[in-house]
């Protein structure tokens, strides 16, 4: 019953949202041109990565602290939940601890590549991080990476890094007079660098505790350190 | 700020602050609490004095502040102001008194007294009131403060009381407050003013002013116990003795009538309310409940439950006077609003002690008690002769002057309603002095429990004898500066001449 | 029909479907899988309704990165959350609705 | 002297206050709960300063805009403080600074919780600070999701599997809520290319995209606020939580998403939005006045009482926008709906933590537990009561100052509908209240043992309910405020 009803109210939402769209007038944002003409002014050379992290920065600065919220909740539970830890998953395969060795490295270079490439091209702080993290999972799959939660002092300090430079720097600027993040033309290039390489280390780390800070499923406690 | 303002402040901080402290005084500390009350009540006598002194003399006491853009807090202490906040005063001081002796050994003192100055300080904020916005205010607040005292036992029957209490005055004051805020979305702001306010709108507004006068007198009418929204106070009796003294005799119901008095005098203005024919229809709901509240007095035989339906029908006297068009008549109203105070509270004290004493709550039980309590039944009679009218009490003053203002206003009927009323007082108070002077005592006292050296607490028995020499007096010295009648004159002269 | 309309228009349906079943479901799982494809509805329209005209716009693209970390979190977070519910009571549904 | 405070007007205030809880919350999680506690009043009073700052300067120039990055809109993202923006930041920061006060003893007898409690607040009030000065639409939606990802976090922070429940409730509701928003966003952006609200409010005209939008934007911010019938969330959520949480939650939390419609309906919809459509959000207030009010009479736990009761309280909120749709009402109709919003705020506040003071020292949830109470914590109870006056609408409160405004509105638009319900409500909510002091009042059964608590616990709510009846004997202060910048010109209620 109430399926049906549901049903047709979403079916009624879709065929507005639909109506509406093809109604529209053709695009009139200058936004496009405004980002190709200061461009050169924002430090980086690909627009996107200008966007997110110097016109738009401040979208991007409070995306973080939504991450570290993330985290922080998961903290949270585990500790109502008085949870001693994601469990460490069994000695793992021959095969999987070779593997294991061959891509970790790997893919730290890719992430390392990745963070170079954002200034001129697709890439940047999250893919990069990203890719740290899936490197972070494989480690604890093979059983190489302890729980190490709750956090100790350097753990907590590494998932606030990105957050807390990238927040340092938004607000040191205001000292000299400047709005919020309004980098000194000449060295945005070189604070935005900074803030992609701490954000990438902390995004990294952000990802594997969510990760990690899953509770192993009753019953099979113990098998597997969480599918989160 | 000015003396004069400062003085305003004062009069309402005098029990304010009394209250709050005792709020959070130890439960233990008696004799301190005592004191407090005490000083409080004598230093808001004296400022009073001065103030009564001040209007006489044409001073202006006035002090406001901007609470919201356009509308001031507002207090103004004008003649009739000065008439209630006497009135208030003075039996505030011997309500305390005689609070002391009867709560002697119960719990909760401390938020006893504390709301019972509460209560009294939005009194004095009624009466300073300069506007209907902080009219309302305090009106509000007095509902909020008297709810504990009527609950104050913590019984299911006090609860219950509290519960309908509470119903009556928060609805009335709900449909007050439409009344108010509708004044204020025509008029922008309502300042009270001698010949009132709204004689200025335009005539299309005048079907609007007829709402609203009745939203308003509804409102007021919940707590001046007009029939048919007196159901709260026979039910409030349940209230410890000085509390219904004070609530029957002063805060609430003369609230509530004040109320009255200052929106037909100045919101309205008595000519433009009686040209908008809103006089005789509040003639005749003040004339049904002075009836009908006597012909429920009759039936009763709790003694509390006659003296508050006594209230309903005497307290419209004052209703009734505001609405014969015409000085005298007004002089009536005023009069009674300080007469009536002061012999029902005198009532209502002898009737808590004859119940601390010795356990009388019935007419029926009070044979021959003339001669165990003679000083409080004494009190008693005085007070009843001058409900009844009998000269040269302050009762008869009342009705003399609502009689001949009846006469002025060319309303003869209300003369008999006045008649009628006095032989129903008759009929329900003779009886009890019948049986107190007269008749023997039938076997022991439900619940006697012997009080001090006299005949009961001397805490009890001195307020009672004080109000009733205060009942004969202003009957007496009417005529003497400073009595409730000159001082109603003075009211009259200063809103029928400008 | 521009391919951004195109995108735009099966965004809208994606998120009237997860909508659907964010309501309807009752088991935790669904819920949160609908969740995050009522959110890739919502970036489709969002790059997809900007861009019909042809033209690049990098600032729907950006937009579109910051929700996609902004759902990552809140779908880690949900996850976590019914794991422990489920730790918690054995339950993979909100008490009051029926087992899925 | 007047040059330090010439110097202090020029601060850049609106950074600090969005930057201040921002960097407690790093200090809080780095050095963990122990300097979380001790940093916490510091930290609160700062913010607080911050906020005047920003008031004084916006009262002495005007509203302030702040280009983030120096770009502009529609490049870049603006904030902007008006009188509206900074009255929410202040009562923001002052409930937030009671309520710290409260949670540092109150966490030190039960611990549960009591590590991330911290940084989550920290979070929770400076998402709040940056969504009420931020002028971008997609920007909004970033503070939103903060807001709601810090408020789950704290309900969840108890543990228990109705704690978990409630939680996961509410995240649900709030993603979807926020994702109906950010369809909005992304209709606007398609259609206008620009985030930025002023600009938006500039181009949008009368048609089928304005009104999806509206629809779109208003159901969901709805949603977040809890508007009847879509309150089913807040209940468990706000009476579950541990006290100081449900405080946040039932004064602040709500508020954000109602002040983001509010911006919205008079700063971008404006143009578009019909009076049936006002009237609707009026009778959904409506409904929450009375059904929320009855839930409340039905409810056996006391916090469960003042959960109910704001769902009844979120109601007068959305009177606003029917009133505000008749000429004559529109400016005492705002003033009063965001006067309501102001005290009802610390009302509410001050209300959980009385009562979550009675529930410790009773150390039962039930109503008919409360006994003695009065004799016992007598503070506490005189709190609850100053606060229920302002629910109640009664003087001298806050809640009597915007009863009366939106009165006058309701009778100067001739909307008498409105009246009705609004004095039903009122009657309703001391039905509800008193029951509570009823129960209160009643002596202590024979031995009955209270825990003792530490007074602070009890003064922190006694401040709040002092704030809101300072709010109903001096109005015209915060109003002035609101004036500038208001949606229509010289406005005064």
């Amino acid at each position: 019953m109430t399926r049906v009803l549901v049903g047709m109210l979403v079916v009624a939402l879709g065929a507005l949202l639909i109506w509406t769209m093809l109604g529209l007038p053709a695009p009139s944002g200058r936004v496009p041109a405004l980002v190709a003409a200061h461009l050169n002014e924002s430090g980086v050379a690909h627009d996107v990565t200008a966007v997110l992290l110097n016109f738009r920065g401040y979208d991007t600065l409070l995306e973080i602290g939504v991450l570290l919220l993330a985290v922080l909740g998961v903290l949270a539970v585990r500790l109502a939940a008085a949870d001693t830890g994601g469990t460490l998953p069994p000695p793992p395969g021959a095969l999987l601890r070779a593997f294991t060795n061959l891509v970790v490295p790997l893919m730290v270079l890719v992430a390392g590549y990745l963070l170079w490439a954002g200034a001129h091209r697709p890439g940047g702080a999250f893919q990069a991080g990203a890719v740290l993290a899936a490197a972070g999972v494989l480690l604890r799959l093979s059983g190489r990476l302890p729980a190490l939660l709750p956090p100790r002092f350097w753990l907590r300090a590494g998932l606030l890094l990105g957050f807390a430079v990238f927040l340092a720097v938004a607000l040191g600027v205001t000292v000299a007079g400047d709005s919020l993040l309004e980098y000194p033309p000449a060295q945005a290039g070189a604070w935005i660098t900074l803030i992609e390489a701490t954000l990438t280390v902390s995004i990294g780390l952000i990802l594997v505790s969510l990760f990690v800070g899953a509770p192993a499923p009753p019953g099979e406690a113990g098998s597997r350190g969480g599918d989160a | 700020m000015t003396w004069n303002e400062a003085l305003l402040w004062l009069v309402l901080a005098s029990s304010l602050i009394t209250g709050l402290t005792i709020f959070f005084l130890p439960e233990e500390r008696h004799r301190l609490r005592s004191t407090l009350n005490l000083a409080g009540a004598f230093a808001k006598l004296a400022l009073i004095a001065i103030m009564l002194w001040g209007v006489l003399n044409e001073q202006q006491y006035e002090t406001r502040y901007a609470l919201l853009p356009g509308i001031d807090f507002a207090l103004r202490a004008d003649a009739l102001a000065m008439l209630f906040v006497t009135l208030s005063a003075v039996l505030w001081l011997f309500t305390t008194i005689y609070a002391i002796g009867y709560l002697e050994g119960s719990p909760h003192r401390s938020r006893f007294f504390g709301f019972f100055s509460l209560c009294v300080t939005s009194t004095m904020g009624i009466a300073f009131a300069g506007n209907l916005f902080t009219f309302f205010l305090f009106y509000e607040l007095l509902t909020l403060s008297t709810y504990p005292l009527v609950a104050h036992r913590g019984t299911d029957k006090a609860l219950r009381a509290g519960n309908i209490y509470l119903g009556y005055t928060l609805a009335g004051g709900a449909v007050l407050l439409i009344g108010v805020i509708w004044l204020y979305s025509l008029l922008g702001n309502v300042e009270f003013a001698h010949g009132g306010v709204l004689s200025g709108l335009v005539p299309e507004r005048h079907g609007e002013l007829i709402v609203i006068f009745v939203l308003l007198i509804a409102g007021l009418g919940v707590k001046a116990a007009l029939v048919p929204l007196h159901g709260w106070l026979p039910v409030a009796m349940v209230a410890p003795a000085p509390v219904s003294a004070l609530l029957h005799a002063v805060a609430v119901v003369k609230a509530g009538a004040f109320g009255i008095v200052r929106v037909v005098y100045d919101v309205y203005g008595i000519e433009f309310a009686a040209d908008l024919g809103l006089l005789l229809p509040l003639a005749i709901v003040a004339s049904i409940t002075i009836i009908y509240g006597s012909l429920r007095a009759l039936a009763q035989d709790d003694l509390k439950r006659r003296l508050a339906f006594s209230t309903v029908s005497q307290v419209s006297y004052i209703a009734l006077g505001v609405s014969l068009f015409g000085p005298i008549g007004t002089v009536g109203g005023l009069v009674h609003l300080v007469h009536q105070g002061i012999m029902k509270i005198t009532l209502f004290f002898c009737a808590g002690n004859l119940a601390e004493t010795l356990g009388i709550h019935k007419v029926s039980e009070m044979r021959g008690v003339g001669r165990r309590m003679p000083w409080t039944m004494a009190a008693f009679t005085v007070a009843a002769f001058g409900m009844i009218g009998v000269p040269p009490m302050a009762g008869f003053i009342s009705k003399w002057y609502l009689g001949l203002g009846a006469l002025n206003a060319q309303m003869p009927w209300v003369l008999g309603v006045l008649i009628a009323s006095s032989v129903l007082n008759a009929a329900y108070f003779l009886p009890i002095l019948y049986a107190a002077w007269f008749q023997p005592q039938r076997g022991p006292w439900p619940a006697e429990q012997p009080r001090g050296r006299f005949e009961t607490d001397w805490r009890l028995l001195l307020p009672p004898l004080v109000t009733a020499a205060l009942t004969l007096a202003v009957g007496l010295f009417a005529a003497t500066l400073f009595s409730p009648l000159e001082w109603a004159q003075l009211i009259m002269t200063r809103e029928y001449l400008r | 029909m521009s391919i951004g309309l195109i995108y735009a228009v099966t965004g809208a349906l994606l998120f009237s479907l997860g909508l659907y079943g964010l309501i309807v479901h009752a088991h935790l799982i669904r819920k949160i899988l609908a969740f995050n494809i009522m959110g890739s509805g919502t970036f489709l329209v969002l790059v997809g309704l900007a861009q019909r005209g042809g033209e690049v716009d990098p600032v729907p693209q950006a937009l579109v990165l910051t929700g996609i970390v902004v759902a990552v979190s809140a779908t880690a977070f949900a996850l976590i959350l019914a794991r422990r519910l489920y730790a918690a009571n054995g339950r993979c549904t909100l008490p009051g609705e029926g087992e899925a | 002297m007047s040059t330090v405070l010439s110097a202090l007007l020029a601060v850049n205030w609106i950074s600090w206050v969005i930057g201040l809880p921002l960097t407690y919350t790093i200090a809080a999680f780095l050095s963990g709960a122990r300097a979380g506690r001790m940093l916490a009043l510091p930290a609160l009073v700062l913010s607080l300063l911050a906020a005047v700052g920003l008031s004084a300067r916006v009262l002495a120039q005007g509203p302030q805009r702040h280009m983030v990055g120096g770009w502009g809109a529609p490049l870049g993202i603006e904030l902007y403080a008006d009188g509206l923006a900074c009255l929410m930041l202040l009562m923001t920061a002052a409930i937030g600074l009671f309520t710290g006060w409260y949670a540092r003893h109150y966490f030190a007898r039960q611990d549960t919780g009591a590590t991330y409690f911290w940084p989550l607040t920290g979070f929770l009030l400076g998402a709040m600070n940056a969504l009420y000065l931020s002028a971008d639409v997609f920007n909004l939606y970033v503070t939103l999701e903060l807001l709601g990802l810090a408020a789950v976090g704290l309900v969840a922070l108890t543990g228990g599997a109705a704690a978990l429940a409630a939680a996961l409730r509410y995240l649900l509701a709030a993603l979807a809520g926020s994702l109906m928003y950010l369809l909005g966003v992304a209709l606007l952006y398609g259609a206008h290319g620009t985030l930025a609200l002023a600009e938006l409010g500039a181009r949008l005209v009368p048609g089928p995209l304005a009104w999806t939008v509206i629809a779109l934007m208003t159901l969901g911010l709805a949603l977040k606020t809890a508007l009847f019938p879509l309150h089913f969330w807040l209940p468990p959520a706000h009476g579950g939580a541990a006290t100081p949480v449900s405080a946040l939650l039932s004064a602040l939390v709500i508020k954000a998403s109602f002040y983001l419609l509010l911006r919205l309906w008079f700063e971008v919809f404006a143009p578009a939005v019909t009076i049936p459509a006002a009237q609707l959000l009026g009778v959904l207030g409506a409904g929450a006045i009375l059904w929320g009010s009855w839930l409340a009479l039905c409810q056996q736990k006391v916090k469960m009482i003042v959960a109910y009761s704001t769902v009844a309280q979120i109601g007068y909120l959305f009177l606003l926008f029917p009133l505000a749709a008749y000429a004559p009402g529109v400016e005492s109709a705002w003033y009063g709906g965001v006067y309501q919003a102001v005290s009802h705020a610390f009302a509410k506040a001050a209300m959980f933590l009385a009562v979550g003071s009675m529930v410790l020292a009773a150390g039962r949830e039930d109503i008919d537990q409360l006994d003695g109470i009065s004799a016992r914590l007598p503070l506490s109870l005189f709190s609850f009561a100053l606060a229920g006056i302002s629910l109640m609408g009664l003087p001298p409160s806050g809640g009597f100052i915007a009863k009366w405004l939106l009165l006058k509105a309701a009778l100067a638009g001739g909307q008498w509908w409105w009246v009705v319900v609004m004095i039903l409500g009122g009657l309703l909510t001391a039905a509800y209240l008193f029951r509570v002091l009823r129960h209160a009042f009643l002596p202590a059964r024979r031995g009955k043992r209270f825990r003792a608590l530490p007074p602070a616990l009890e003064l922190s709510a006694f401040g709040l309910a002092l704030g809101s009846l300072a709010l109903g004997l001096w109005a015209s202060g915060p109003l002035a405020l609101l004036r500038v910048g208001a949606p229509f010109a010289g406005a005064s209620p």
